[in-house]
């Protein structure tokens, strides 16, 4: 989309402080394919502002040449969704970690997700925390040996896509730092979607849980267990396209497309606008028994709280006049003395 | 009231009497409220000066006819100034027999004590815990009792109107009502008016209501029940348009007003918690006045989401009780160390935990002063009465605007809900709020969010500002930059610019006033709801010859700057408290003053005696005219 | 199931403390089917712990003659997991509201879950905070007009059943107030669960609330506007058992069985083993477009976060040995002085 | 050391000295941390007495070579008690130029400077913000630098074992380590066994870093760099076997000896955060003890986790930092009302808000004793010292279930990560944690779980018990019954037996014992970590010969019975703390004396030269023999 704005890149998106995150941590691609993206946007510097909770993710908006805040662990989508309502011409960016997001502030989560916020929030997965040096977090897998976890993680792991749609989510997808392309791509989806938009990235953290994505990461396995879905189109994956995901009453299952008894027609067609059912099935679609869904899962548009509350306040004013406040005062039983 | 025996009900006569002080007791589904309400407005409309209080139960509706389900409303109209509801009663109406035994011991010797006779059957005993009928123990000699049979004849009263039973006695509390009204010559029109909005959508019931209450007044005039009608004066107020108002309301209307006089849109984050309910109620009335209210999902979503919305630009406001403003501590500490204006408000209940919902207290002042990681200072300012809740909030803003710095009200169940005349200010007339948001190339060089102004005050730069774009957050800042920093001079240099802020706002207040003479025996502090008892019984006091001299504060951090002359100038100091003495710890470690406290936690307001009996106690009879002296001088 | 002990009675269940929610109330209802439900349990009643967190429904426990905490708002799950965790040996029930439960406590709720704490909590749905008189909850619909929402709420609904599968629950049911037999059947089949069982019970507040869901709780109604879940059975609603819910594609639609064109076997048959996507589904379905499910929608066995927590303590102990403080004291470099 | 004057480099000669300050400065990649920790313990093996600074970035990995990447570790080691790392350096070893700059300035004049030549080159000096070689810098001379290729060095060391480079050169640190242990005459076979068992499962990196720590000792022998060689005789600690320990780790086995001395479960509930996070890292270690740990989904979480396994009988404990324990005041408050014991730590922390995680302060005192609504007093204690966490961990949890009460403990961030000899107690001769659950039958009439014994506390009845089945809440209780009490004088007698009960602990806790005389010029009262540095500060001037006494209190509340008499016999009183000022303020409200306050907010620890700086402004020389008269006295 063209405005008539001086056009941006990149660079003009990175801020003057250095970059403290581990070399080789996940962070760095994210943060780059943010900034690669934004320019698209056609927004100025100053009309977007990133907000972030407590951890090594959450380190991102000082990073940013935008506004931004660093908030408190686990409460940046309720300090984004005051910031919307106030300010809904502004573009905000949530950055948040698995255990920001759904530890700690797993309620402010769902209730950003149920209003329906417009705003984008990125949710770092790296199956860690990092900033305090490696204890389990929700998404860490049972049986995860940890700095807290010595014996292995005994509660079942939280499904970030899961939460989301148990939420009502209307924007749903997830990507992989190390597919940068993909990134990119999803990251500009979600930034373009009218309400609350959730991308879960797979992230690595070399230092406390290295390799926890690698199935999805490396470039020579990674075709094989991720597949990236496409609006209207059937669901196919695999280096050579060779495999597809066909219904089986209401479970998925993985066919062969080479051995000529599946045609892609009896394959399931991915839908954006489908019913939640069809998010919820994906959603369950794990490695190793399934490739995993990359892409946008959901896309639907639902109202938009900011605008339902300032919606209210506009007919408040075009039924009732804008309030003057002596009326207000001098109104029902007044009475002078003097 | 003069007399203090019992009086033969005998020919009907109007005593002039220069205040009166009724409570209305019943079920909590009897309109106890309601009805206190009318009388409240109707006596202010009269002219009489009124100061209520409401008490009732923190179930919805408690069991019927229980003592836990009585509910109490308590009026003083008259023809003086009154700062509190009043200590004993004048006259009891008692809708049954839980409401008698729960409220007779503060009603006095030979006051008037008003029954509904049909509402003591033997259920309704039982029903309040009863095994002997009260209206037949000895001890009601001591009153003038009254008993009426208030069903059977508002029954009567709406018959014509085929009402179910149960409607019919829907309407009892107005026949009470219109006796009370005859028996205190209050006039019935703005009942009728309210009745009339109230019900115009089922006429029938409005009908009988108006009825019920025209019985009652009627059965006042007939019946030879009653001997003396009352009258009170009108009180002389201050010239000006007044009107009834509650506390909780005039905090709502005084944050309306403070956004008006600043320009700014009122962003309202709050969660529902007893006694500040009603302030997300009455504001988010007030869309038409671009009044934005969000109830979040919890106390800490409420205020995140004022800080943000304080980051971009809007007036920003959450307000809460004690458990839910523990749960604020650490945003407050976030907005301490971004260093934006937003208000933090508590309403104040008894605890400690979630304690007595519904029952008043002081003792969140420490919390509030003191209930976050490292140090991080915030102005504290306190009301003193429904009315003054009004100012507080415009004073509040107006401070947080200047030193770009998260302030504190403290409300308290007992001023929130209480009610008293309040003289309508015209808005217009009232100083502007000047906020002044930095815009780009004001200056050649680099943006500094943490630059400092005579205030020291850091500037306020919204997104949306071109080249200003900047980050904030809770690590510590480089002063200037506003960059994290872990350098050590610049942490401490922080912390001190932080505390120096607060400070500094001792200079731009109004030096502290005392009701009495400037120096001699005794000093009374206090702070807050308890205004209208303290000042009342130091005025008591007074005029009974006593050398005691009445300070109230509205700032509690920083206190005013004159202060410590002030309390230097008395030979004792006393510091009323509903806690455990939460401001006399602060001032005896400020100033060393070894301050007396006098505290009860009883979670109702104090009694205007109990203090006059302290000042006794704390003076000396011959100073009467030292006191006199003083006040020559 | 029988145990040496003197067999109770529901009236010993009740605690001598006069009972405070407003005549009417649906509280009343659960109270009462809770009462004569827990003898069945053949357990004596200091075994058993009512944990509730604040609001008209939390004043349960002190109705109760066992143990119980009337904890803080919205904190019941967490009080209810460290009890677990440190008392195996009891029976703990959490009482909790739609407010509690959803808005301040949905973190712990959906946490509690994750763990799968072996618990019954009991969700008392008013769609209403009814202590704090009237203002909306997360489960008040859209437009809904209350103390907080003069001109209708704008948030969208949390679907109890949803969140709690998106938490991957082993345990969700639904009943209703006013439905006796069916409430005490299905609270009875939450308590003998092994994990976290939750049952969402439509309460009926006829103060702040009355008649929000008066369909499914008129006898007039309800045989068409609720579904009886079976296990094993098909889905078949009507005052006649004359209309069935079937399968189309990932989409239930309600049929007809008494056209002749559709039989029992069509229909979607309930299993409440069955994979996630079945629950996802009979979530969705909402009055008045479907009847709402009533019953177990899902009852799996999965591990029980306490059994392996204090599972990990024996195996240390039977691996090491029972810890020894003197000799962990003087492990590792020490020296001797004197 | 005594000398302050460059000395030449020749003939090697040994020299004894008292004690040494060392600090090891590199990369965070480096392992600076883990080269301090054996020298710590291996100086502690040679019977010296240590302490120990730790002082990291807050980052994970901080960009190599920035400052910010700046990892250090400084030890001083002594034939004599210590009680601090040491003020200024004697030695300091940077491995790179960004350690070299960032810590220079604390090494004395004449003091050691070694450095790692190998990484002063180009690209090392940008990234550490260096336009020029501080090695050619003109104020190196003040030091005794020693410019050794420890890179080349290493690398040659481990040639023949075909290990990467990379791998080859982080065999770096353990170079130079062995030229350190040359340096102080220090034994390797410490080291040598922890790094056999390091890296047991590679032996070539483990081969290699045998190798590099040997060929670092062989350089020190070998070239001609060094003149002096340094020794330091073991210090005369009293009697027993001791061990290095840090605080997290004493403060975990403390919590572990409290349940085992109580009979007890240890129940712990907590959510990660800096600095406290090691005591969960420590605790989760020990299942094999019956240790069950619960890492929940926040701190409210881990906080009510805990409440509800006390209610259920175990020893419940949590732990936090700052940010951490403002999110659990509501829930503290909630265990005040129903009358648990409990531990609350708070590991404290730089702040306000996230502010300075990785650096320590003193600044949550005011927040742990009001940082909740209504009036809801706790104990709270601090530790003194890593060691003291032992003890003060047992003892709250003695105060804990004698009381019913819950107890907070302050740890810092400074004690936390420092350590020091531990005389190891014999578990079995330390007093056992008595406590009783009252059974059913015991008395005939119906249990009182809110009835009270000669401490005020309720009895702790558990679910389980037959026929004590009970409800707690957060709503007021009816003193005996514990049933819920809106009634006013029941409110307020809670109030106060809530209170009183904490007061009463007064009577239990060890008299204040003071060092130094028990009347005289000026007493340095101080709190928690920084005893170290105060205690060494009034020894020094004591030593001066100033009339100067130093009291440290553990009990902050409440406060020892007869710390008020200690405080009048002093003319002055000096408060050092690392905060504004808050034991101050609540010394000052209580007894009313003048104290002065010292206060550093710089995330760090006191030196001990401006506290004897201050207690010189504060004294008078000609005290001197005024001093020694009181001490022969
Ligand atoms: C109130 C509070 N509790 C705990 C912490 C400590 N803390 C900081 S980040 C973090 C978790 C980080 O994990 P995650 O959200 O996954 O982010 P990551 O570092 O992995 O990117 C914790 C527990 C804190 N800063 N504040
Ligand atoms: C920390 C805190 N915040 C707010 C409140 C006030 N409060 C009490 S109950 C409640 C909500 C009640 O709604 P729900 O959970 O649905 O229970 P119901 O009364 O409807 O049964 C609220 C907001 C409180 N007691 N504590
Ligand atoms: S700790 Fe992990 S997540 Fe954090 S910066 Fe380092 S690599 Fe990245
Ligand atoms: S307010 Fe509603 S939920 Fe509460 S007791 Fe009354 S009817 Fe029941
Ligand atoms: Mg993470
Ligand atoms: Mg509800």
């Amino acid at each position: 989309m063209s405005t008539g704005l001086p056009v941006l890149t990149a660079t003009d998106f990175a801020s003057d402080q250095d970059i403290r995150w581990c070399p080789g941590c996940g962070d760095y691609s994210i943060l780059a394919q943010m900034k690669k993206m934004l320019p698209d946007l056609g927004l100025p510097l100053e009309k977007i502002v990133f907000i972030s909770g407590i951890g090594c993710s959450s380190r991102f908006p000082y990073y940013m040449n935008t506004y931004g805040v660093h908030s408190i662990h686990g409460r940046a989508p309720a300090v984004a969704t005051g910031l919307r309502v106030a300010r809904p011409d502004l573009k905000v960016f949530v950055i948040t970690g698995d255990g920001d997001s759904l530890s700690i502030g797993g309620n402010h989560f769902i209730h950003l997700l149920r209003r329906n916020v417009n705003l984008t929030l990125v949710l770092f997965n790296n199956r860690i925390y990092g900033l305090t040096k490696g204890q389990y977090s929700p998404t860490s897998l049972e049986g995860a040996v940890t700095k807290s976890t010595p014996m292995g993680a005994v509660d079942h792991p939280l499904n970030p896509i899961s939460v989301a749609l148990g939420a009502e989510a209307s924007f749903i997808a997830r990507s992989v730092d190390s597919n940068i392309k993909h990134l990119a791509a999803t990251l500009y989806r979600a930034a373009q979607h009218k309400g609350t938009s959730v991308v879960e990235v797979y992230q690595n953290c070399n230092v406390f849980n290295d390799g926890a994505f690698s199935y999805a990461q490396d470039k020579a396995t990674r075709d094989e267990t991720t597949m990236e879905l496409e609006h209207g189109k059937p669901m196919i994956f695999g280096k050579n396209r060779d495999k597809g995901i066909r219904l089986n009453g209401l479970r998925p299952e993985v066919v062969s497309l080479t051995d000529g008894k599946v045609s892609q027609d009896d394959l399931l067609f991915h839908d954006e606008k489908a019913d939640s059912t069809l998010v919820h099935l994906l959603a369950k679609m794990r490695h190793p028994q399934f490739p995993e869904p990359i892409g946008v899962f959901r896309d639907i548009d639902i109202p938009i709280f900011e605008d339902q509350v300032r919606g209210q306040i506009d007919s408040a004013i075009a039924k009732r006049g804008k309030g003057d406040l002596n009326k207000l005062f001098n109104s029902g039983d007044t009475w002078k003395v003097g | 009231m003069s007399t203090d025996t019992p009086q033969a009900l005998t020919a009907k006569q109007v005593q002039v009497v220069s205040g009166i002080t009724v409570r209305l007791a019943g079920d909590s589904g009897d309109g106890m409220q309601l009805l206190g309400t009318q009388l409240t407005n109707t006596s202010a409309l009269a002219g009489n000066d009124v100061a209520t209080f409401p008490d009732f139960p923190a179930e919805i509706r408690a069991p019927r006819g229980t003592r836990a389900g009585v509910s109490g409303f308590q009026v003083q109209f008259a023809a003086h100034e009154v700062h509190t509801p009043g200590d004993t009663l004048d006259a009891l109406v008692a809708m049954n027999p839980a409401a008698l035994v729960t409220n007779i011991t503060d009603l006095r010797h030979g006051g008037l004590l008003i029954v509904n006779e049909d509402s003591f059957e033997d259920k309704d005993l039982k029903l309040a815990a009863l095994t002997t009928n009260p209206l037949e123990e000895p001890w009601v000699e001591k009153y003038r009792l009254a008993k009426i049979p208030m069903t059977k004849l508002t029954r009567t009263a709406v018959e014509s109107l085929g009402l179910s039973v149960k409607e019919a006695d829907r309407c009892r509390n107005f026949f009470a009502m219109g006796l009370v009204y005859w028996l205190y010559g209050r006039d019935m029109d703005a009942t009728l008016r309210f009745i009339q909005a109230k019900f115009s959508k089922i006429p029938e019931i409005q009908e009988a209501n108006e009825r019920a209450l025209r019985a009652g007044w009627a059965f006042g005039e007939t019946t030879e029940l009653f001997g003396t009608t009352y009258q009170v004066e009108s009180a002389t107020l201050p010239a000006g348009t007044y009107r009834n108002i509650m506390g909780n309301q005039a905090l709502a209307w005084g944050l309306m007003t403070a956004a008006h006089l600043s320009g700014k849109e009122l962003f309202y984050g709050s969660y529902p918690i007893t006694p500040a309910s009603d302030i997300l109620h009455e504001l988010c009335k007030y869309k038409n006045f671009g009044v934005c209210t969000v109830q979040a999902e919890d106390e800490i979503a409420a205020i995140c989401a004022t800080i943000g919305a304080a980051y971009g630009g809007a007036m920003g406001v959450t307000t809460s009780s004690g458990p839910g403003i523990a749960l604020k501590a650490e945003a407050m500490g976030l907005a301490v160390m971004i260093e934006l204006p937003l208000l933090v408000i508590d309403v104040q209940r008894g605890g400690p935990s979630t304690g007595l919902p519904t029952k008043t207290e002081q003792a969140d002042l420490l919390q509030l002063l003191y209930g976050r990681n490292g140090e991080a200072p915030v102005p504290v300012l306190a009301a003193r009465s429904p009315g003054d809740c009004f100012d507080t909030a415009v004073e509040a803003w107006r401070i947080a605007t200047q030193f770009m710095v998260p302030v504190v009200i403290l409300s308290d169940g007992y001023i929130a809900n209480g009610s008293e005349p309040w003289a309508i200010p015209d808005v217009g007339a009232l100083e502007p709020i000047k906020i002044t948001h930095p815009t780009a190339g004001t200056s050649g060089e680099k943006f500094l969010p943490y630059s400092r102004d005579e205030n020291l005050a850091r500037p306020w730069a919204i997104p949306g500002t071109p080249e200003l774009m900047h980050r904030v957050g809770g690590l510590e800042k480089q002063n200037g930059t506003g960059n994290v920093s872990y350098d050590a001079d610049n942490h401490e240099k922080m912390v001190h610019i932080r505390a120096q802020k607060v400070a500094n706002i001792s200079k731009v207040i109004a030096p502290q006033e005392v009701f009495g003479p400037a120096e001699g025996e005794l000093l009374v502090l206090s702070w807050g709801g308890t205004y209208g008892a303290c000042h009342t019984a130091v005025q008591q006091a007074q005029n009974a010859g006593r050398n005691v001299t009445h300070c109230h504060l509205r700032h509690l951090n920083p206190f005013p700057a004159n202060l410590g002359q002030i309390l230097g100038k008395f030979e004792s100091v006393l510091i009323p408290e509903l806690n455990l003495g939460q401001l006399r710890m602060l001032i005896r470690a400020k100033y060393l003053v070894d301050a007396t406290g006098y505290n009860r936690v009883q979670g109702k307001p104090f009694s205007v005696t109990e203090l006059v009996d302290k000042i006794n106690e704390m003076t000396t009879e011959k100073s009467a005219e030292k006191a006199l002296q003083s006040r020559a001088g």
